[in-house]
């Protein structure tokens, strides 16, 4: 009885909470690049793909050791 | 949902039915408590073999406990004294 | 072959533990002698110090996890816990063979670690950054490192194991202050196995994204810190080495207190809080293993002073041993004289331990021969010669036969001298300056190596003849016909070797 | 071979599964080693499959001995129960160790990191917004489950599915939702001991609560096939334990890596 009451209302929440920041959020604000030595280390390839990508690699928001891929900002 | 003495099978089952007709210990696993110890009075032990290990704590604070073969037949001292029995057991239940 | 492979009975697995501790003690002696020969004199025998190193690191994990572990809680524990409690067998029989068979697989995977590419040269802690990507880039370390997860997950299902059979399947009346002392030094044995190897797991793992996933957690560029490493390694480590050497405390009580007649070992309740303190004081010392790293003063003085108080149990261990000889009419029989090697030698190893202690001194010390003498004398006085005294003191109950004491006795002699000769000299080497995991060393040194590699030869000549004897056993089929135990020991009331399944029904007590 | 044994213990009879199970270890460790240094996964995939053979007919067996056979004596599971705990135990040291590592590297970060935490370039997730999320999830899925628990020992047979089903899909949606903010994440595994300590212990922790989700899942199919009874399901006890345990490990994470860590 207490899940109803308390727990699924607590989710319910949560989710309008999150739906009204992500609506509100603007996506575009990337940070611009700045290669700093303590990112985006390679000191050994990585075992999969061409090695340079992490494994949850996202081109609009994760960069290589160079830079963005797309150079887009949005 | 079923019912737990109808869904349990095999020897969970029989210490189901054992308990339910009111045998707390079906395994035998209890401490006994010892008689006076003469040989016309002795402690009498159940068991299903025709020997059993007995153990004898002789001080209620001791540490160690001492153990010897007891077998069916030959009533026999423990270190403290006290004289023991192995009887047939009952079956379980 | 279906009864060693897929065995679930605890005798059976004790016995596989045995033979696989024996053999990979062979392996460790072979390596320690490579040591000795290369250090035998001056200048370069193996020719190079990477090798040399590799050497020394197979050696300390050969001997640690796949000789010491294996023959004290995966033999004697096995075979003598559920004996001693009146279980029929252990809580959960089947995991119990896994905890077996995981270890072949990582003596394999240490082994091939050794033979390819490069070889793990960094010591049995693995420190980074030596043992990075960079100065190990091969797969040598990722070998060894996997080879220490499969150990660790079968110390720690062998932990669950043991210590579930000590709570729920003790006969009645076995309460806990009636449970025999080897029994309550595995039991805290593996409360430590249990609580320090998956800290052992989470810092190897660290260590393998870091050399091939680039996570930086010990790389300074991504800021990452290699102290941090050391402090999770010997948070495990020093627990490891309380690991190797209760359950030879268990036996020498057992050894100790047969051989002096007694049914039980001085103040029994006093041993097992004294081995109850070192469990728990044994988690809170691990740094005294990095006083060099730079820590500060108040630290250092923390762990100085902690580290010492654990010599107060061990010291009621030892004079409790020594009260229980006292008055005992003793007969000289090869595993009490194991035993009181034992208690003599490892009290020196205990007291250079004190010395080390101290953070000061360490400073000095610290990566010496002095360190290695420490923990040789604890290690393969203390518990090898645990080791030995238990085999020959059950060997009538585990096989059924009887060794030759005659022989058995020079061999004690033999070992005896051999590990002396070998290890003392070392404290004056260290003393005198000279570090560890080198191949080569100035002249200065050269006279004490001289002697501690003769004196190895002596040990490994005693091995030997400690093989010949377990072969003279097994042919001659001596039967032994009495057993010395009294009554307080149940595990001697067996048939030699005990039934399949010695405990049809659980025995009973009374009071 | 139902021999008489006159003690409430379980013999196990002889079986293959440990040995299989170690050498599928040694095919997954080889496979590994494979795989990081020669780049191809074949060997680790045998072993995985081969653990994971051998596991599943290792716990079916389990099964077997406990519901048809009925060997799960009261002595016998009070064992089953202390070796759950234990391991629980040994798996909430695991964490520890990631932890400690979060600590040492975020109480004092290196100059590389620019003296502060989060380190400098690195964005780190909004702790309010789908992390909070997430641990109202797994709150609301530790209460369905010991709702489920209690209508089991009272046999409410449907308030039992429900709940445990509601449960498994509450575990799913978080698995779901920390899959998106990885792909989200504007910061990788190599950025800096942040991403590292972040990913190895989130990771961690994703990965048992697979595991968790799974355990549950198998006793779903126990439930609908009857093999609980409100006196005896342990197999459900034990999943139970396990997804609490994986929800602490949740909270500990979400206060110090989200929230403490974060702003």
């Amino acid at each position: 009885m207490v899940s109803f009451l308390v727990a699924l209302p607590g989710v319910a929440l949560c989710m309008l909470n999150v739906y009204l920041k992500e609506s509100a959020a603007d996506h575009h604000a990337r940070p611009e690049f700045i290669p700093y030595e303590h990112l985006r280390i390679r000191t050994k390839r990585f075992p999969w793909g061409d090695g340079n990508k992490s494994l949850f690699h996202n081109p609009h928001v994760n960069a290589l050791p160079d830079g963005y891929e797309d150079d887009d900002n949005h | 949902m079923p019912d737990p003495l109808e869904h349990a099978t095999g020897l969970e089952r029989q210490e189901l039915l054992a308990k339910a007709a009111g045998n707390e210990d079906p395994f035998d696993m209890k401490v006994y408590k010892r008689t006076s110890g003469e040989l016309s009075n002795p402690t009498v032990i159940p068991s299903f073999y025709q020997s059993r290990i007995v153990g004898c704590i002789c001080q209620e604070d001791s540490t160690t406990i001492n153990w010897m073969w007891l077998t069916k037949g030959e009533p026999k001292r423990c270190e403290c004294g006290y004289f023991f029995k192995l009887e047939d057991a009952k079956p379980m239940a | 072959m279906q009864r060693w492979l897929f065995s679930t009975n605890h005798k059976d697995i004790g016995t596989l533990y045995f033979m696989f501790g024996v053999w990979a003690g062979a392996v460790g002696t072979a390596l320690s002698m490579i040591i000795r020969t290369e250090l035998g004199q001056p200048g370069s025998l193996i020719g190079d110090d990477q090798i040399y190193n590799v050497i020394v690191t197979a050696h300390a994990f050969v001997m640690i996890f796949f000789m010491v572990m294996p023959i004290m809680i995966g033999g004697f524990g096995n075979w003598l816990i559920p004996l001693m409690l009146g279980a029929p067998d252990m809580a959960f029989p089947r995991m119990n063979n896994m905890s077996f068979w995981l270890l072949p697989p990582s003596l394999t995977l240490l082994l091939s670690s050794g033979l390819i590419e490069s070889g793990v040269g960094t010591g049995w802690t693995v420190y980074p950054p030596l043992a990075s990507s960079i100065a190990h880039s091969g797969a040598s370390v990722d070998l060894g490192i996997f080879s220490l997860h499969l150990a660790g997950a079968s110390s720690i299902l062998g932990a669950v194991n043991f210590i579930t059979t000590m709570i729920n399947m003790r006969a009645s009346g076995i309460s806990m202050d009636r449970v025999p002392l080897f029994v309550w030094s595995v039991l805290v044995t593996a409360v430590l196995l249990l609580l320090s190897l998956p800290v052992l797991a989470g810092a190897i793992t660290m260590l393998l994204t870091d050399r091939n996933l680039n996570t930086s957690f010990f790389d300074p560029s991504g800021g990452g810190d290699p102290i941090l490493y050391q402090h999770l390694f010997w948070f495990f480590g020093h627990p490891e080495v309380y690991i190797l050497i209760l359950p030879a405390f268990g036996m020498i009580s057992h050894i100790v207190s047969q051989e002096a007649n007694k049914k039980e070992a001085f103040g029994t309740l006093g041993m097992i809080y004294a081995m109850v303190a070192i469990g728990v004081l044994g988690f809170v010392v691990w740094a005294h293993h990095m006083f060099t790293v730079g820590m500060d003063v108040d630290t250092r003085a923390y762990f100085t002073s902690a580290t010492m108080i654990i010599a107060v149990p061990t010291g009621i261990k030892i004079f409790s041993w020594l009260s229980t000889l006292h008055g005992a009419h003793l007969s000289f029989s090869p595993a009490l004289l194991w035993a009181l090697g034992f208690i003599f030698l490892f009290t020196l190893g205990g007291l250079t331990g004190v010395v080390l202690a101290n953070s000061s001194i360490d400073i000095i010390l610290h990566d010496t021969y002095y360190v290695v003498a420490h923990f040789h004398y604890v290690l393969s006085m203390g518990a090898v010669f645990a080791i030995f005294g238990g085999v020959i003191h059950w060997f009538p109950l585990f096989t059924g036969v009887g060794l030759n004491n005659f022989w058995l006795k020079i061999q004690f002699l033999l070992m005896f001298i051999g590990v002396n000769l070998t290890f003392f000299p070392q404290h004056f080497l260290g003393l005198g300056g000279m570090p560890r995991r080198y191949s080569d060393y100035p002249d200065i040194y050269s006279f004490w190596n001289l002697v501690s590699s003769i004196g190895s030869l002596l040990s490994v000549v005693s091995v030997m003849l400690f093989l010949f004897i377990l072969w003279e056993a097994f042919s001659v089929e001596r039967c032994s016909i009495l057993p010395l135990s009294t009554s307080s020991s149940v595990e001697w009331l067996h048939p030699y070797p005990p039934a399949d399944h010695s405990y049809d029904e659980i025995p009973m007590s009374s009071f | 071979m139902m021999e008489f044994h006159r003690h409430p213990f379980h013999l196990v009879d002889p079986s293959p599964w440990p040995l299989t199970s170690s050498i599928g270890a040694f095919l997954l460790t080889s496979g590994l080693v494979k795989w990081f240094h020669f780049y191809s996964t074949d060997l680790f995939l045998v072993g995985g499959l081969s653990i994971i053979l051998s596991m599943i007919q290792w716990w079916r067996d389990v099964v077997r001995e406990s519901t048809f056979q009925g060997l799960h004596t009261i002595k016998v599971r009070s064992g089953l129960q202390w070796g759950m705990v234990l391991f629980i135990v040994s798996e909430v040291l695991f964490f520890f160790s990631f932890f400690w590592a979060f600590f040492h590297s975020s109480l004092t970060p290196s100059p590389e990191l620019g003296s502060i935490w989060p380190p400098v370039g690195v964005q780190p997730f909004n702790p309010f917004n789908i992390p909070l999320l997430n641990t109202a999830i797994l709150l609301a899925s530790g209460a369905t489950v010991t709702w489920a628990h209690h209508s089991l020992s009272h046999s409410e047979y449907s308030e039992t599915v429900f709940s445990l089903l509601m449960t498994i899909l509450l575990g799913v949606y978080f698995t779901a939702l920390q899959a998106f903010e990885y792909m989200e994440a504007s910061f990788s595994i190599a950025d800096s001991v942040y991403g590292s300590t972040f990913f190895v212990a989130t990771g961690f922790h994703g990965l048992h609560v697979l595991i968790g989700t799974t355990f549950l899942l198998i006793c779903f199919v126990r439930l609908i096939k009857a093999h609980f009874s409100p006196a005896h399901h342990f197999g459900f006890e034990a999943a139970a334990w396990y997804w609490h345990f994986v929800d602490v490990v949740w909270l500990f994470l979400y206060i110090s890596i989200y929230w403490w860590g974060g702003s």
